[in-house]
Protein backbone atom coordinates (compact mmCIF):
# COMPACT_ATOMS: atom_id res chain seq x y z
CA UNK A 1 0.00 0.00 0.00
CA UNK A 2 0.98 3.67 -0.59
CA UNK A 3 0.67 6.76 1.44
CA UNK A 4 1.37 10.40 0.11
CA UNK A 5 3.63 12.06 3.15
CA UNK A 6 3.52 15.68 3.49
CA UNK A 7 5.73 17.89 5.28
CA UNK A 8 5.37 21.75 6.42
CA UNK A 9 7.21 24.67 7.47
CA UNK A 10 10.81 24.02 9.28
CA UNK A 11 10.60 20.12 8.85
CA UNK A 12 10.01 21.11 5.18
CA UNK A 13 13.26 22.39 5.29
CA UNK A 14 14.82 20.10 7.26
CA UNK A 15 14.12 17.18 5.20
CA UNK A 16 14.64 18.54 1.76
CA UNK A 17 11.30 17.92 0.65
CA UNK A 18 7.42 18.89 0.22
CA UNK A 19 6.35 15.73 -0.78
CA UNK A 20 6.81 11.53 -1.07
CA UNK A 21 4.63 8.90 -1.90
CA UNK A 22 6.05 5.74 0.91
CA UNK A 23 5.13 2.35 0.11
CA UNK A 24 4.57 0.50 2.79
CA UNK A 25 4.62 -3.26 3.68
CA UNK A 26 0.66 -5.18 3.76
CA UNK A 27 -3.02 -3.80 3.18
CA UNK A 28 -3.03 -2.14 6.25
CA UNK A 29 -0.42 0.34 8.46
CA UNK A 30 -0.46 2.88 11.03
CA UNK A 31 1.40 6.53 11.51
CA UNK A 32 3.55 4.27 14.29
CA UNK A 33 4.81 1.90 11.48
CA UNK A 34 5.45 4.68 8.74
CA UNK A 35 7.48 6.84 11.17
CA UNK A 36 9.48 3.39 11.84
CA UNK A 37 10.13 3.32 8.92
CA UNK A 38 11.10 7.21 8.19
CA UNK A 39 13.74 6.45 11.39
CA UNK A 40 15.34 4.39 9.72
CA UNK A 41 16.76 6.50 7.06
CA UNK A 42 18.97 8.12 9.97
CA UNK A 43 19.87 11.50 9.49
CA UNK A 44 17.90 13.57 10.60
CA UNK A 45 15.13 11.68 10.11
CA UNK A 46 16.14 9.60 13.06
CA UNK A 47 15.44 13.15 15.17
CA UNK A 48 12.04 14.15 13.16
CA UNK A 49 10.40 10.99 12.83
CA UNK A 50 11.16 10.05 16.17
CA UNK A 51 7.41 9.13 18.72
CA UNK A 52 8.80 12.66 20.83
CA UNK A 53 10.00 14.83 18.31
CA UNK A 54 7.22 16.97 18.81
CA UNK A 55 5.68 17.41 15.59
CA UNK A 56 1.86 16.92 14.45
CA UNK A 57 0.41 14.21 12.25
CA UNK A 58 -2.20 14.84 10.71
CA UNK A 59 -4.19 11.98 8.71
CA UNK A 60 -6.60 12.86 5.22
CA UNK A 61 -6.27 16.49 6.68
CA UNK A 62 -7.19 15.76 10.06
CA UNK A 63 -5.06 15.53 13.57
CA UNK A 64 -3.94 12.41 13.91
CA UNK A 65 -2.78 10.83 16.99
CA UNK A 66 0.28 7.73 16.74
CA UNK A 67 -2.35 5.02 16.64
CA UNK A 68 -3.99 6.16 13.60
CA UNK A 69 -4.64 3.40 11.09
CA UNK A 70 -3.75 4.01 7.19
CA UNK A 71 -4.68 2.77 4.42
CA UNK A 72 -4.23 2.70 0.98
CA UNK A 73 -4.36 6.10 -0.68
CA UNK A 74 -4.03 8.23 2.47
CA UNK A 75 -2.57 11.72 2.19
CA UNK A 76 -0.13 12.05 5.76
CA UNK A 77 1.14 14.87 6.89
CA UNK A 78 3.88 16.33 9.74
CA UNK A 79 4.46 19.34 10.90
CA UNK A 80 6.14 20.94 13.45
CA UNK A 81 2.98 22.31 15.99
CA UNK A 82 1.30 25.02 14.51
CA UNK A 83 2.08 28.60 14.89
CA UNK A 84 -0.43 31.02 13.17
CA UNK A 85 -2.77 33.92 14.60
CA UNK B 1 -19.86 31.31 7.96
CA UNK B 2 -17.33 32.35 5.46
CA UNK B 3 -13.75 31.38 5.57
CA UNK B 4 -11.22 32.89 3.36
CA UNK B 5 -7.51 32.15 3.30
CA UNK B 6 -5.71 34.96 1.02
CA UNK B 7 -2.25 36.47 0.50
CA UNK B 8 -4.21 39.47 -0.11
CA UNK B 9 -5.16 42.28 3.08
CA UNK B 10 -8.72 42.60 4.23
CA UNK B 11 -11.37 45.48 5.03
CA UNK B 12 -12.23 44.65 8.71
CA UNK B 13 -14.92 46.82 8.56
CA UNK B 14 -16.46 45.78 5.80
CA UNK B 15 -16.29 42.42 7.55
CA UNK B 16 -17.80 43.88 10.88
CA UNK B 17 -20.38 45.59 8.91
CA UNK B 18 -21.29 41.81 7.01
CA UNK B 19 -21.60 39.80 10.04
CA UNK B 20 -25.10 39.24 10.63
CA UNK B 21 -25.92 42.23 8.67
CA UNK B 22 -30.20 42.25 7.97
CA UNK B 23 -30.77 40.51 11.20
CA UNK B 24 -32.62 42.20 13.79
CA UNK B 25 -32.03 39.42 16.51
CA UNK B 26 -28.11 39.81 16.53
CA UNK B 27 -27.49 42.04 19.54
CA UNK B 28 -23.82 42.35 19.10
CA UNK B 29 -20.57 41.18 17.36
CA UNK B 30 -17.25 40.57 18.80
CA UNK B 31 -14.19 40.27 16.58
CA UNK B 32 -10.63 39.99 16.79
CA UNK B 33 -8.04 41.72 14.61
CA UNK B 34 -4.63 39.94 15.03
CA UNK B 35 -1.82 42.09 13.85
CA UNK B 36 2.13 41.76 12.97
CA UNK B 37 4.22 43.05 15.67
CA UNK B 38 7.79 43.76 15.61
CA UNK B 39 8.87 42.16 17.93
CA UNK B 40 8.10 38.32 19.05
CA UNK B 41 10.77 36.01 19.25
CA UNK B 42 13.42 38.04 18.11
CA UNK B 43 13.33 42.15 18.07
CA UNK B 44 13.70 43.79 15.12
CA UNK B 45 11.36 41.42 13.25
CA UNK B 46 11.12 43.27 9.18
CA UNK B 47 8.78 40.43 7.71
CA UNK B 48 6.57 37.74 8.23
CA UNK B 49 6.37 34.32 6.06
CA UNK B 50 3.12 32.73 6.38
CA UNK B 51 2.98 28.77 5.75
CA UNK B 52 -0.01 26.75 5.62
CA UNK B 53 -1.19 23.66 4.19
CA UNK B 54 -4.04 24.12 1.81
CA UNK B 55 -6.26 20.90 1.58
CA UNK B 56 -6.38 21.11 5.49
CA UNK B 57 -6.41 24.98 6.53
CA UNK B 58 -10.35 25.45 5.62
CA UNK B 59 -11.79 22.24 7.04
CA UNK B 60 -9.43 22.67 10.48
CA UNK B 61 -11.04 26.25 10.85
CA UNK B 62 -14.69 25.16 9.65
CA UNK B 63 -14.40 22.59 12.21
CA UNK B 64 -13.36 24.80 14.81
CA UNK B 65 -15.90 27.24 14.13
CA UNK B 66 -18.53 24.40 13.87
CA UNK B 67 -17.43 23.16 17.39
CA UNK B 68 -18.10 27.35 18.87
CA UNK B 69 -21.24 27.34 17.11
CA UNK B 70 -22.34 24.12 19.03
CA UNK B 71 -21.37 25.34 22.60
CA UNK B 72 -22.32 28.84 22.24
CA UNK B 73 -24.96 30.93 20.15
CA UNK B 74 -24.01 31.75 16.69
CA UNK B 75 -25.85 33.58 14.30
CA UNK B 76 -22.90 34.31 12.14
CA UNK B 77 -19.29 33.91 12.23
CA UNK B 78 -15.92 34.76 9.82
CA UNK B 79 -12.90 33.92 9.88
CA UNK B 80 -9.16 35.46 7.54
CA UNK B 81 -6.52 34.12 7.58
CA UNK B 82 -3.65 35.80 5.23
CA UNK B 83 -0.68 33.74 4.02
CA UNK B 84 2.37 34.98 2.28
CA UNK B 85 4.88 37.52 2.89
CA UNK B 86 3.75 40.37 5.52
CA UNK B 87 5.21 43.13 7.35
CA UNK B 88 5.02 44.44 10.48
CA UNK B 89 1.58 46.43 11.57
CA UNK B 90 0.11 44.62 8.84
CA UNK B 91 -3.14 42.63 9.85
CA UNK B 92 -3.10 39.10 9.67
CA UNK B 93 -6.21 37.29 11.12
CA UNK B 94 -9.59 38.65 11.62
CA UNK B 95 -12.31 36.48 13.32
CA UNK B 96 -15.75 37.71 14.14
CA UNK B 97 -19.04 36.04 15.87
CA UNK B 98 -22.39 37.60 15.56
CA UNK B 99 -24.54 36.43 18.67
CA UNK B 100 -27.81 37.36 20.11
CA UNK B 101 -26.10 37.31 23.78
CA UNK B 102 -23.10 39.71 24.11
CA UNK B 103 -21.28 36.66 26.51
CA UNK B 104 -21.46 34.46 23.45
CA UNK B 105 -20.29 36.39 21.08
CA UNK B 106 -17.25 37.35 23.44
CA UNK B 107 -16.88 33.36 23.92
CA UNK B 108 -17.09 31.76 20.53
CA UNK B 109 -14.70 34.55 19.39
CA UNK B 110 -12.04 33.84 21.81
CA UNK B 111 -12.25 30.43 21.49
CA UNK B 112 -12.00 30.40 18.05
CA UNK B 113 -8.80 32.66 17.91
CA UNK B 114 -7.48 29.86 20.85
CA UNK B 115 -8.10 26.85 18.48
CA UNK B 116 -6.86 28.38 15.81
CA UNK B 117 -3.36 29.72 17.18
CA UNK B 118 -3.19 25.60 18.32
CA UNK B 119 -5.12 23.54 15.81
CA UNK B 120 -4.89 25.43 12.21
CA UNK B 121 -2.20 24.67 10.05
CA UNK B 122 -0.27 27.47 9.54
CA UNK B 123 3.36 28.42 10.07
CA UNK B 124 5.10 31.58 10.54
CA UNK B 125 8.66 32.36 9.96
CA UNK B 126 10.15 35.38 10.76
CA UNK B 127 12.85 37.76 8.78
CA UNK B 128 14.84 39.92 11.43
CA UNK B 129 18.71 41.43 10.76
CA UNK B 130 20.33 37.88 11.52
CA UNK B 131 18.35 35.99 9.02
CA UNK B 132 15.18 33.88 8.77
CA UNK B 133 13.70 31.57 11.75
CA UNK B 134 10.84 29.79 11.87
CA UNK B 135 8.80 30.59 14.80
CA UNK B 136 8.28 28.30 18.04
CA UNK B 137 4.94 27.25 19.14
CA UNK B 138 4.14 28.92 22.87
CA UNK B 139 2.99 26.85 25.29
CA UNK B 140 0.84 30.04 26.78
CA UNK B 141 -1.20 29.41 23.73
CA UNK B 142 -1.70 25.73 24.00
CA UNK B 143 -3.13 26.59 27.90
CA UNK B 144 -4.75 29.12 26.29
CA UNK B 145 -6.80 26.34 24.28
CA UNK B 146 -7.22 23.72 27.27
CA UNK B 147 -8.85 26.07 29.37
CA UNK B 148 -11.92 25.67 26.86
CA UNK B 149 -11.99 21.89 27.85
CA UNK C 1 -8.02 55.94 25.23
CA UNK C 2 -11.02 57.71 23.60
CA UNK C 3 -14.41 58.12 24.75
CA UNK C 4 -16.95 59.32 22.42
CA UNK C 5 -21.16 60.12 23.18
CA UNK C 6 -22.90 60.80 19.58
CA UNK C 7 -26.44 60.67 18.29
CA UNK C 8 -24.53 60.19 15.05
CA UNK C 9 -23.56 56.45 13.71
CA UNK C 10 -19.81 55.71 14.03
CA UNK C 11 -17.84 53.73 11.74
CA UNK C 12 -16.48 50.61 13.37
CA UNK C 13 -14.00 50.32 10.41
CA UNK C 14 -12.14 53.22 11.03
CA UNK C 15 -12.18 52.83 14.70
CA UNK C 16 -10.49 49.25 14.50
CA UNK C 17 -8.14 50.58 12.33
CA UNK C 18 -7.32 53.61 14.47
CA UNK C 19 -6.74 51.36 17.39
CA UNK C 20 -3.10 51.52 18.24
CA UNK C 21 -2.30 52.72 14.50
CA UNK C 22 1.16 53.22 13.98
CA UNK C 23 2.30 50.76 16.73
CA UNK C 24 4.10 47.59 15.86
CA UNK C 25 3.40 46.42 19.41
CA UNK C 26 0.31 45.93 18.68
CA UNK C 27 -0.16 42.25 18.59
CA UNK C 28 -4.10 42.67 18.68
CA UNK C 29 -7.20 44.10 18.99
CA UNK C 30 -10.10 42.73 20.46
CA UNK C 31 -13.84 44.62 19.42
CA UNK C 32 -17.12 44.70 20.22
CA UNK C 33 -20.11 46.35 18.21
CA UNK C 34 -23.69 46.30 19.79
CA UNK C 35 -26.40 46.74 17.72
CA UNK C 36 -30.01 47.36 18.56
CA UNK C 37 -32.60 44.39 18.37
CA UNK C 38 -36.20 44.05 17.40
CA UNK C 39 -36.76 41.65 20.22
CA UNK C 40 -35.89 42.40 23.67
CA UNK C 41 -38.55 43.00 26.69
CA UNK C 42 -41.41 43.09 24.26
CA UNK C 43 -41.47 41.22 20.58
CA UNK C 44 -41.67 43.86 17.73
CA UNK C 45 -39.39 47.09 18.84
CA UNK C 46 -39.42 49.04 16.69
CA UNK C 47 -37.24 52.05 18.11
CA UNK C 48 -35.07 52.71 21.12
CA UNK C 49 -34.60 56.19 22.68
CA UNK C 50 -31.33 56.51 24.79
CA UNK C 51 -31.02 58.60 27.54
CA UNK C 52 -28.03 59.27 29.78
CA UNK C 53 -26.27 61.82 32.29
CA UNK C 54 -24.20 64.07 30.50
CA UNK C 55 -21.92 65.06 33.35
CA UNK C 56 -21.27 61.91 34.54
CA UNK C 57 -21.00 59.58 31.68
CA UNK C 58 -17.54 60.14 30.02
CA UNK C 59 -16.48 60.28 33.56
CA UNK C 60 -17.67 57.09 34.77
CA UNK C 61 -16.39 55.46 31.08
CA UNK C 62 -12.99 56.98 31.58
CA UNK C 63 -13.06 55.23 35.07
CA UNK C 64 -13.91 51.72 33.55
CA UNK C 65 -11.02 52.13 31.05
CA UNK C 66 -8.85 52.81 33.67
CA UNK C 67 -9.64 49.85 35.92
CA UNK C 68 -9.18 48.29 32.56
CA UNK C 69 -5.78 48.91 32.18
CA UNK C 70 -4.49 49.04 35.25
CA UNK C 71 -5.73 44.96 35.27
CA UNK C 72 -4.32 43.98 31.86
CA UNK C 73 -1.89 45.39 29.06
CA UNK C 74 -4.09 47.95 27.35
CA UNK C 75 -2.26 49.94 24.76
CA UNK C 76 -5.17 51.78 23.35
CA UNK C 77 -8.77 51.66 23.93
CA UNK C 78 -12.04 53.34 22.43
CA UNK C 79 -15.29 53.80 23.58
CA UNK C 80 -18.60 54.60 21.48
CA UNK C 81 -21.51 54.89 22.69
CA UNK C 82 -24.52 56.41 20.94
CA UNK C 83 -27.79 58.12 22.69
CA UNK C 84 -30.57 59.76 21.10
CA UNK C 85 -33.25 57.29 18.59
CA UNK C 86 -32.10 54.58 17.39
CA UNK C 87 -33.84 51.79 15.78
CA UNK C 88 -33.43 47.70 15.28
CA UNK C 89 -30.09 46.98 13.48
CA UNK C 90 -28.73 50.06 13.90
CA UNK C 91 -25.31 50.31 16.14
CA UNK C 92 -25.68 51.36 19.63
CA UNK C 93 -21.92 51.05 21.24
CA UNK C 94 -18.50 50.00 20.07
CA UNK C 95 -15.69 49.14 22.65
CA UNK C 96 -12.19 48.63 21.26
CA UNK C 97 -9.52 47.64 23.21
CA UNK C 98 -5.65 47.13 21.14
CA UNK C 99 -3.44 45.31 23.32
CA UNK C 100 0.24 43.27 22.46
CA UNK C 101 -1.13 40.32 24.08
CA UNK C 102 -4.69 38.60 22.41
CA UNK C 103 -5.88 37.77 26.02
CA UNK C 104 -5.60 40.81 27.36
CA UNK C 105 -7.20 42.53 24.75
CA UNK C 106 -10.44 40.17 24.94
CA UNK C 107 -10.29 40.35 29.19
CA UNK C 108 -10.10 43.85 28.64
CA UNK C 109 -12.78 44.43 26.20
CA UNK C 110 -15.24 42.48 27.67
CA UNK C 111 -14.76 43.86 31.46
CA UNK C 112 -15.27 47.59 29.49
CA UNK C 113 -18.21 46.01 27.97
CA UNK C 114 -19.72 44.19 30.85
CA UNK C 115 -18.92 47.37 33.55
CA UNK C 116 -20.63 49.63 30.88
CA UNK C 117 -23.59 48.18 31.11
CA UNK C 118 -23.84 47.98 34.63
CA UNK C 119 -22.36 51.07 35.62
CA UNK C 120 -22.39 53.92 33.31
CA UNK C 121 -25.93 55.94 33.40
CA UNK C 122 -27.26 55.20 30.36
CA UNK C 123 -31.23 54.22 29.49
CA UNK C 124 -33.22 52.58 27.06
CA UNK C 125 -36.34 53.15 26.74
CA UNK C 126 -38.53 51.00 23.99
CA UNK C 127 -41.21 51.66 21.19
CA UNK C 128 -43.33 48.84 20.49
CA UNK C 129 -46.68 48.70 18.54
CA UNK C 130 -47.99 48.89 22.55
CA UNK C 131 -46.59 52.17 23.19
CA UNK C 132 -42.94 53.34 24.88
CA UNK C 133 -41.64 51.75 28.06
CA UNK C 134 -38.53 52.06 29.79
CA UNK C 135 -36.21 48.88 30.07
CA UNK C 136 -35.60 47.15 33.09
CA UNK C 137 -32.05 46.13 34.23
CA UNK C 138 -31.29 42.79 33.72
CA UNK C 139 -29.64 40.36 36.46
CA UNK C 140 -27.66 38.42 33.72
CA UNK C 141 -25.64 41.95 33.19
CA UNK C 142 -25.24 42.37 36.71
CA UNK C 143 -23.76 39.04 37.16
CA UNK C 144 -21.41 39.56 34.08
CA UNK C 145 -19.81 42.39 35.69
CA UNK C 146 -19.71 40.62 39.00
CA UNK C 147 -17.65 37.80 38.16
CA UNK C 148 -14.88 40.04 37.48
CA UNK C 149 -14.53 41.21 40.58
CA UNK D 1 -27.22 74.23 52.48
CA UNK D 2 -28.58 73.55 48.93
CA UNK D 3 -27.89 70.48 46.76
CA UNK D 4 -29.06 70.31 42.82
CA UNK D 5 -30.70 67.20 42.37
CA UNK D 6 -31.48 65.37 39.08
CA UNK D 7 -33.72 62.82 38.42
CA UNK D 8 -33.23 60.56 35.31
CA UNK D 9 -35.35 58.03 32.29
CA UNK D 10 -38.52 56.11 34.41
CA UNK D 11 -37.33 58.20 37.47
CA UNK D 12 -37.09 61.70 35.70
CA UNK D 13 -40.90 60.59 34.45
CA UNK D 14 -42.43 59.34 37.14
CA UNK D 15 -42.01 62.44 39.39
CA UNK D 16 -42.10 65.17 36.51
CA UNK D 17 -39.47 66.69 36.68
CA UNK D 18 -35.51 66.54 35.39
CA UNK D 19 -33.96 68.63 38.28
CA UNK D 20 -34.39 70.59 41.47
CA UNK D 21 -32.51 73.07 43.85
CA UNK D 22 -33.44 71.20 47.53
CA UNK D 23 -32.14 72.94 50.88
CA UNK D 24 -31.42 70.42 53.77
CA UNK D 25 -30.71 71.74 57.26
CA UNK D 26 -27.41 72.14 58.69
CA UNK D 27 -24.05 72.31 56.76
CA UNK D 28 -23.56 68.72 56.39
CA UNK D 29 -26.43 66.51 55.22
CA UNK D 30 -26.20 62.96 53.91
CA UNK D 31 -28.08 60.93 51.36
CA UNK D 32 -30.12 59.23 53.65
CA UNK D 33 -31.63 62.64 54.96
CA UNK D 34 -32.56 63.71 51.35
CA UNK D 35 -34.47 60.92 50.53
CA UNK D 36 -36.32 61.03 54.26
CA UNK D 37 -37.22 64.65 52.61
CA UNK D 38 -38.01 63.48 49.38
CA UNK D 39 -40.61 60.47 51.11
CA UNK D 40 -42.25 63.49 53.01
CA UNK D 41 -43.80 64.67 50.13
CA UNK D 42 -46.08 61.57 49.97
CA UNK D 43 -47.75 60.02 46.49
CA UNK D 44 -44.70 58.67 44.35
CA UNK D 45 -42.21 59.84 46.23
CA UNK D 46 -42.70 57.56 49.03
CA UNK D 47 -41.86 54.54 46.54
CA UNK D 48 -39.15 56.24 44.74
CA UNK D 49 -37.24 57.69 47.52
CA UNK D 50 -37.86 54.73 49.58
CA UNK D 51 -34.17 53.14 50.87
CA UNK D 52 -35.69 49.68 48.64
CA UNK D 53 -36.42 51.25 45.70
CA UNK D 54 -33.69 49.71 43.65
CA UNK D 55 -33.05 53.23 42.10
CA UNK D 56 -29.24 54.41 42.08
CA UNK D 57 -27.19 57.27 43.21
CA UNK D 58 -24.69 59.21 42.01
CA UNK D 59 -22.91 62.03 43.90
CA UNK D 60 -21.64 64.71 41.74
CA UNK D 61 -21.18 62.35 39.04
CA UNK D 62 -20.05 59.41 41.18
CA UNK D 63 -21.64 56.55 42.15
CA UNK D 64 -22.63 56.51 45.74
CA UNK D 65 -24.09 54.55 48.59
CA UNK D 66 -26.73 55.70 51.57
CA UNK D 67 -24.41 57.13 53.64
CA UNK D 68 -22.64 58.97 51.44
CA UNK D 69 -22.35 62.15 53.34
CA UNK D 70 -23.46 65.58 50.99
CA UNK D 71 -22.22 69.11 51.30
CA UNK D 72 -23.71 72.60 50.37
CA UNK D 73 -23.37 72.82 46.45
CA UNK D 74 -23.26 69.10 45.53
CA UNK D 75 -24.89 67.87 42.33
CA UNK D 76 -27.19 64.49 43.28
CA UNK D 77 -28.50 62.80 40.83
CA UNK D 78 -30.93 59.15 41.44
CA UNK D 79 -31.87 57.62 39.09
CA UNK D 80 -33.20 53.57 37.81
CA UNK D 81 -30.21 50.51 37.29
CA UNK D 82 -28.90 51.70 34.39
CA UNK D 83 -29.64 49.68 30.61
CA UNK D 84 -27.12 51.13 28.24
CA UNK D 85 -24.62 49.15 26.16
Amino acid sequence: MKVRVLYFARLREAVGMETEVIELPGDKSSIAALLDLLRMRGGVWGKEAAVDSGNRLAVNQQLAGMITPLQDGDEVAIFPPVTGG
Amino acid sequence: MKILIQEADFDAGAELAALGAGSATVGGIACFVGRVRDLNESQGVTGLFLEHYPAMTTRALSEIMEAASRRWQVQDATVIHRVGHLKPMDQIVFVGVASCHRGDAFAACEFIMDYLKTRAPFWKKETTRDGEHWVDARASDESAAERWK
